[in-house]
């Protein structure tokens, strides 16, 4: 089954495959919706307050991607692994961590996951297996590959989700990862989220090869295509790539074709010469949430009601995590030499810096 | 002389080199069509067309390497990183290409090539977006490092890298990039490499620096001067070759130093100054020479602590007041 | 045919192509058999020199694998730029380098291409176009790429032939540069020599896929298979992926399947727990330059005079190399700090010194 | 003490530490069915197997980064580097992953990882296979960085760098895997990080060094003898956590001090040592300290350029001999 696999990229079927709502029961529907509802309202959050200034720094929202995550998530076990980059406010969320942490570290303070010495593009949780948030394109490809690989030395069972944008898929450690996981039958799942653009280049501009799927043919791995804009369908390409890997130890490559409804970053101008406006008007045409609903509504698991009770529970969290990120204090002058090295020798000087730093 | 941002300095450096060398080329992560991530290559996309101003995937490793490539082929690549953070990624083709090929092949081929982008610290971009590495680059011969910190400097001194028949490492930074400053007119502004400049003249204490930590000397300088304190602040501008001569003077006038710089200590640009120092103006010393630099760890992202782990005009002058001997502690 | 090409890999024939001898005249089929055996005794000299101390560092040996230089380098002009990577003095010699300047810098002598200053990994001749000899295990595939892409940018019709072993396949400076070529139309042709083993590594034990050729897909590249043993094979492939990048400027991967008879370097075994005794004989079995001897002599373009005459020609070359070699002096001291930059520039301190270290 | 090579007390480390915990483990080229491109790992695929004694593919910056995120998700990664020179490709992972993890975590995730192999010149590698590179490593803080150069310190170091729960570089040389020495019996034999060790007493100057320099700085301590002069010859061991104590009492005692180090010197750890001197020992000194190391260019692959490149004992000396003010130039 994995040799077809390799074959031919899966092509993924337009609805969430054969079951309806892909067979999932109204409650396991409803907290997908009101994950991906949280994550849309938390990042509008976000946006007003590096608007006003409470946030700093870098801040790119994954607004209009939330059923990748969503979909993909709903694939896992709690106890797997998720390594991604710097467009990862969301899928803290989704994989378990709490508003109030994550917006304390956008505003870095105290309270924030990382104590606030990492912000919107460094957010992890080690309660909940997020070894999130990395800065350097492509740079996590690697780390999740060795996650993977800590899974199969220990003879557990997790998988490690993988995700990277489609421009992180054209730099050496791609190449490099992808080539050791199927090699060495690591529980890995690579997700490229194919928003078409790499800050402001469209992938055409970028790759001589547009269907990213095809790439895993080099290394022998299966993959597959998802439409990332279908949380159900995400969650059932997902879910196949994840029993491969938990059972028979075989990694897959996952495009996830999906549309970035916003800028590269906040800095970012939504549209322009890279982008014209009809494309990103197209784009929130099919918009991942009011797509989900209506196969909800269609479906007659969610009434009216169910939906403003999600949305006010959500926007009510949203508000929260807002003002206990303002009230959390900045974090301690202290800390600026904390956390350097887990071990400080007894020995020797280990920072090179003047003493009286912390005073003046 | 115009008023013009130290952006648009750059942008007129590139531009007019290669209006002169039709095998001077830019290349890098969205300088066409986005006009570069920081607006530095505005418009050369549209006056320069696709051929001369290219867009690279994001592949560091492999676009700094194609560049030296090309340049042992004949042309004359002006690399852009979009940070030197990112840079990091493409050092094996710098230290171990670009460095090396005159040395490899006996002087058959150059590598006339520059790489440029920002370096060091904006504002909360935390720890993998924000180290300068000035040190880094300086560490390996065959390379030659400047660090322009104004308007001017920007434009005379990337011209001359451009014009430079080695590999040549400009490090520019985000927070200058709206800078304003007078640039002398005329295509043929070029600045020497291996020429500092004294900033602001006076005759108690000598700050050397480099880079956009040239503007924290001048606001400690002035503070110092409220004090009745006169700091000479002279900027090395070019790390690679260094003018010396320049420095030792103004020690020889002062004979009290401190080194400004924005990056780590340890292996650091500072460190090498004060070792040649102690060693070339040993007599001329009254006070051993401080350094002043980012806080030994990582840039934290939180904004009160990445105020305190970045070097400040109060810790110039700190240092200062202690090579003086004056309100020790 | 470009397209026909991308879509699977040519299989190579197992012969010189259609006509007998490639319809090659035979000046030139004697002209390649002199490489060949130049390229063998040359480097049987080297050893010898090498073992008695006159070559020092490292040293890798081309022997078995002559026919991929000459066979490529059949199908080039002159002016065409070639570059690879430490294992070169054969391609070195092929591409018109003598064999005194090659050997003296193997030396470390003044007269040496280099001045001595690069040794047997180095080596290099801006006048014959060959830009050669690097250390870094995938290092010189950008700089391959980035010679084309100067070909390209100057409108000129040249092509680059860049060479690599199959264990550079899986560093990510392979596929970061061939995406680049493939994107921009770079005329490149990536020549892989496979010899099955990088170092100690059989190349099943490192890389997921056995077929490199087959990599070329996921860049949406032409590729073929040569027979690296044959070198009628490896020039006929060559030539059609010369042509297409002469013309059109299509890069192209050939996979060129070839044997080491040596160790890795002088100082590796050729045999061992990595490699059976069995495998190197069953190579050398296949001899490139006993295989092409029997195609001239079946063709009848070969004689026993003929054949002695090239021989001893290459022998007294060979002899002639080795002594000019040791007669030419050491470099002097004084070029210790020459061509580390070519402009001092008249102000500074370039070279942070003792001033006094050449007269120590 | 058994008498064993400086190869085999690296191999004994790496052994005894897997034995001891099932979480360490050895990844790089080579290192398994070949038993290591210098045989350090000789015999270890046949003791712990293939799942603890990985060969890679030659993919410096995909296994360097595997071994970081190994290492968050509980592992002890032991990453050879067949030398450091090829490491350079796989600096963002040590730079920007390893050393950053644990700050940007705010503590939750910590890095338990050690980067070991050869740096500096064998015999005629030239200008890409000879650099040393630990002034490269010592620039970033989250690093911790020892140059061993017994077999005794190999093996104390090593042992040392795999139970340290922060990333560790550890850096070898070709030349000193045949050494041989004694090292002390039993499991437990552990150099702490951070103590210098005198490896010769005297009164008259210190030489300060690092790694395999010390030999030199023995030979030329020897030389010094016969001329009447004691030389000390401290040997660091450790680059961070750096041993200054050690280094300022030494000084203390002789008021004169050289630095050799085999890289070069511009942001080097001679210089950084020797700032810092000159800021804490600056009464101590009656001389400025001078650094020998190698000449500041790629190094040469002809045997007599490449002997001139290198430091040597007779460069000590003579530095020895001008900060003694003896036999001027
Ligand atoms: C090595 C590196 N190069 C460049 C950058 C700057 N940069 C940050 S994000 C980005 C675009 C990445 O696009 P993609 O991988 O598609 O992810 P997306 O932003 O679409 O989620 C670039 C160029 C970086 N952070 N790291
Ligand atoms: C980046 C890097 N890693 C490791 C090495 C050490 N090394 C030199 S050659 C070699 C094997 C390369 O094998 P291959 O690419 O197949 O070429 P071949 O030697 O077979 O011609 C290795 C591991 C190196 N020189 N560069
Ligand atoms: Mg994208
Ligand atoms: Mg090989």
């Amino acid at each position: 089954m994995a040799t077809k696999e390799k074959a031919k990229p899966v092509e993924a079927s337009r609805n969430g495959g054969a079951e309806p709502l892909g067979g999932l029961a109204k409650e396991q529907l409803h907290l997908m919706l009101y994950q991906m509802l949280q994550g849309r309202r938390f990042e509008e959050k976000a946006a007003e307050a590096y608007a006003i200034g409470k946030i700093g720094g870098f801040c790119h929202l994954y607004i209009g991607q939330e059923a990748v995550a969503v979909g993909a998530f709903a694939a896992l076990r709690p106890d797997d692994y998720v390594v991604t980059a710097y467009r990862e406010h969301v899928q803290a969320l989704v994989k378990g961590m709490s508003s109030r942490e994550v917006m304390a570290e956008l505003y870095g303070r105290r309270d924030g996951s990382s104590k606030g010495k990492g912000g919107s593009m460094h957010l992890y949780s080690s309660k909940v297996n997020f070894l999130g948030g990395w800065g350097i394109v492509g740079g996590q490809i690697p780390l999740g590959t060795g996650v993977a690989f800590a899974i199969k030395y220990k003879g557990e069972d997790k998988v490690c989700l993988c995700f990277m944008g489609e421009a992180a898929v054209n730099q050496g450690a791609f190449h490099e990862s992808l080539n050791m996981a199927a090699l060495w039958k690591l529980p890995v799942i690579f997700i490229v989220e194919n928003n078409r653009f790499g800050m402001g280049t469209a992938w055409e501009r970028a790759s001589s090869l547009y269907d990213i799927s095809q790439k895993a043919a080099a290394y022998d791995m299966p993959s597959a295509v998802a439409d990332g804009m279908d949380v159900l369908d995400m969650r059932r390409v997902t879910l196949e790539a994840v029993d491969r890997a938990r059972k028979d130890k075989i990694p897959t490559l996952i495009e996830a074709r999906c549309h970035r409804f916003m800028g590269h970053s906040m800095s970012d101008p939504v549209h322009g010469v890279y982008r014209t406006k009809e494309d990103v008007e197209q784009a929130k045409a099919r918009d991942p949430i009011h797509t989900f609903i209506v196969q909800l509504r269609d479906g007659g698991v969610l009434s009216e009601e169910e939906l403003k009770a999600i949305d006010e529970r959500v926007q009510a969290e949203c508000e929260d995590a807002a003002q206990f990120a303002d009230q959390s204090p900045e974090p301690g002058i202290e800390e600026l030499y904390t956390d350097v090295y887990r071990v400080e020798n007894e020995h020797g000087r280990l920072f090179f810096d003047r003493k009286n730093r912390l005073e003046t | 002389m115009a008023v013009i941002t130290y952006r648009e300095a750059l942008n007129q450096a590139m531009s007019e080199e290669m209006e002169r060398d039709p095998n001077v080329f830019l290349m890098g992560e969205e300088v066409g069509l986005y006009n570069g991530a920081y607006k530095v290559s505005k418009g050369m996309l549209e006056k320069f067309g696709e051929m001369r101003v290219v867009d690279t995937p994001i592949t560091e490793l492999g676009f700094a390497g194609l560049g030296v490539g090309a340049a042992m082929a004949g042309l004359r690549p002006c690399i852009e990183f979009m940070t030197h953070n990112f840079a990091i990624l493409a050092w094996d083709q710098i230290f171990n290409s670009a460095a090396k090929v005159l040395y490899m092949t006996g002087g058959q081929y150059n590598c006339p090539i520059v790489f440029r982008g920002p370096t060091g610290a904006a504002l909360q971009l935390s720890a993998q977006h924000s180290q300068a590495l000035e040190a880094s680059y300086s560490h390996f011969p065959g390379l030659k490092v400047v660090t322009p910190g104004t308007p001017a400097d920007a434009k005379g001194l990337l011209k001359a890298a451009i014009r430079d028949d080695d590999p040549v490492i400009v490090l520019e930074a985000e927070m200058l990039y709206n800078l304003k400053g007078e640039v002398p007119d005329g295509d043929d502004f070029v600045i020497p490499l291996g020429v500092a400049e004294i900033k602001r003249e006076g005759g108690d204490v000598t700050i050397l620096t480099h880079g956009k930590m040239i503007h924290i000397a001048l606001q400690a300088s002035q503070k110092l001067e409220k004090d009745g304190v006169q700091a000479e602040v002279v900027d090395l501008r070019s790390l690679r070759p260094l003018d010396l001569e320049t420095i030792t003077q103004s020690i020889a006038k002062t004979n009290r130093a401190v080194y400004l710089e924005e990056g780590w200590t340890y292996a650091g640009i500072g460190a090498t100054i004060v070792a040649t120092l102690q060693e070339e103006s040993f007599d001329d010393l009254d006070a051993p020479i401080l350094r002043v630099f980012q806080a030994d760890v990582p840039m934290p992202y939180a904004k009160g602590l990445e105020r305190a782990a970045k070097p400040s005009a109060d810790r110039v002058v700190d240092a200062c007041n202690r090579v003086l001997y004056r309100n020790e502690r």
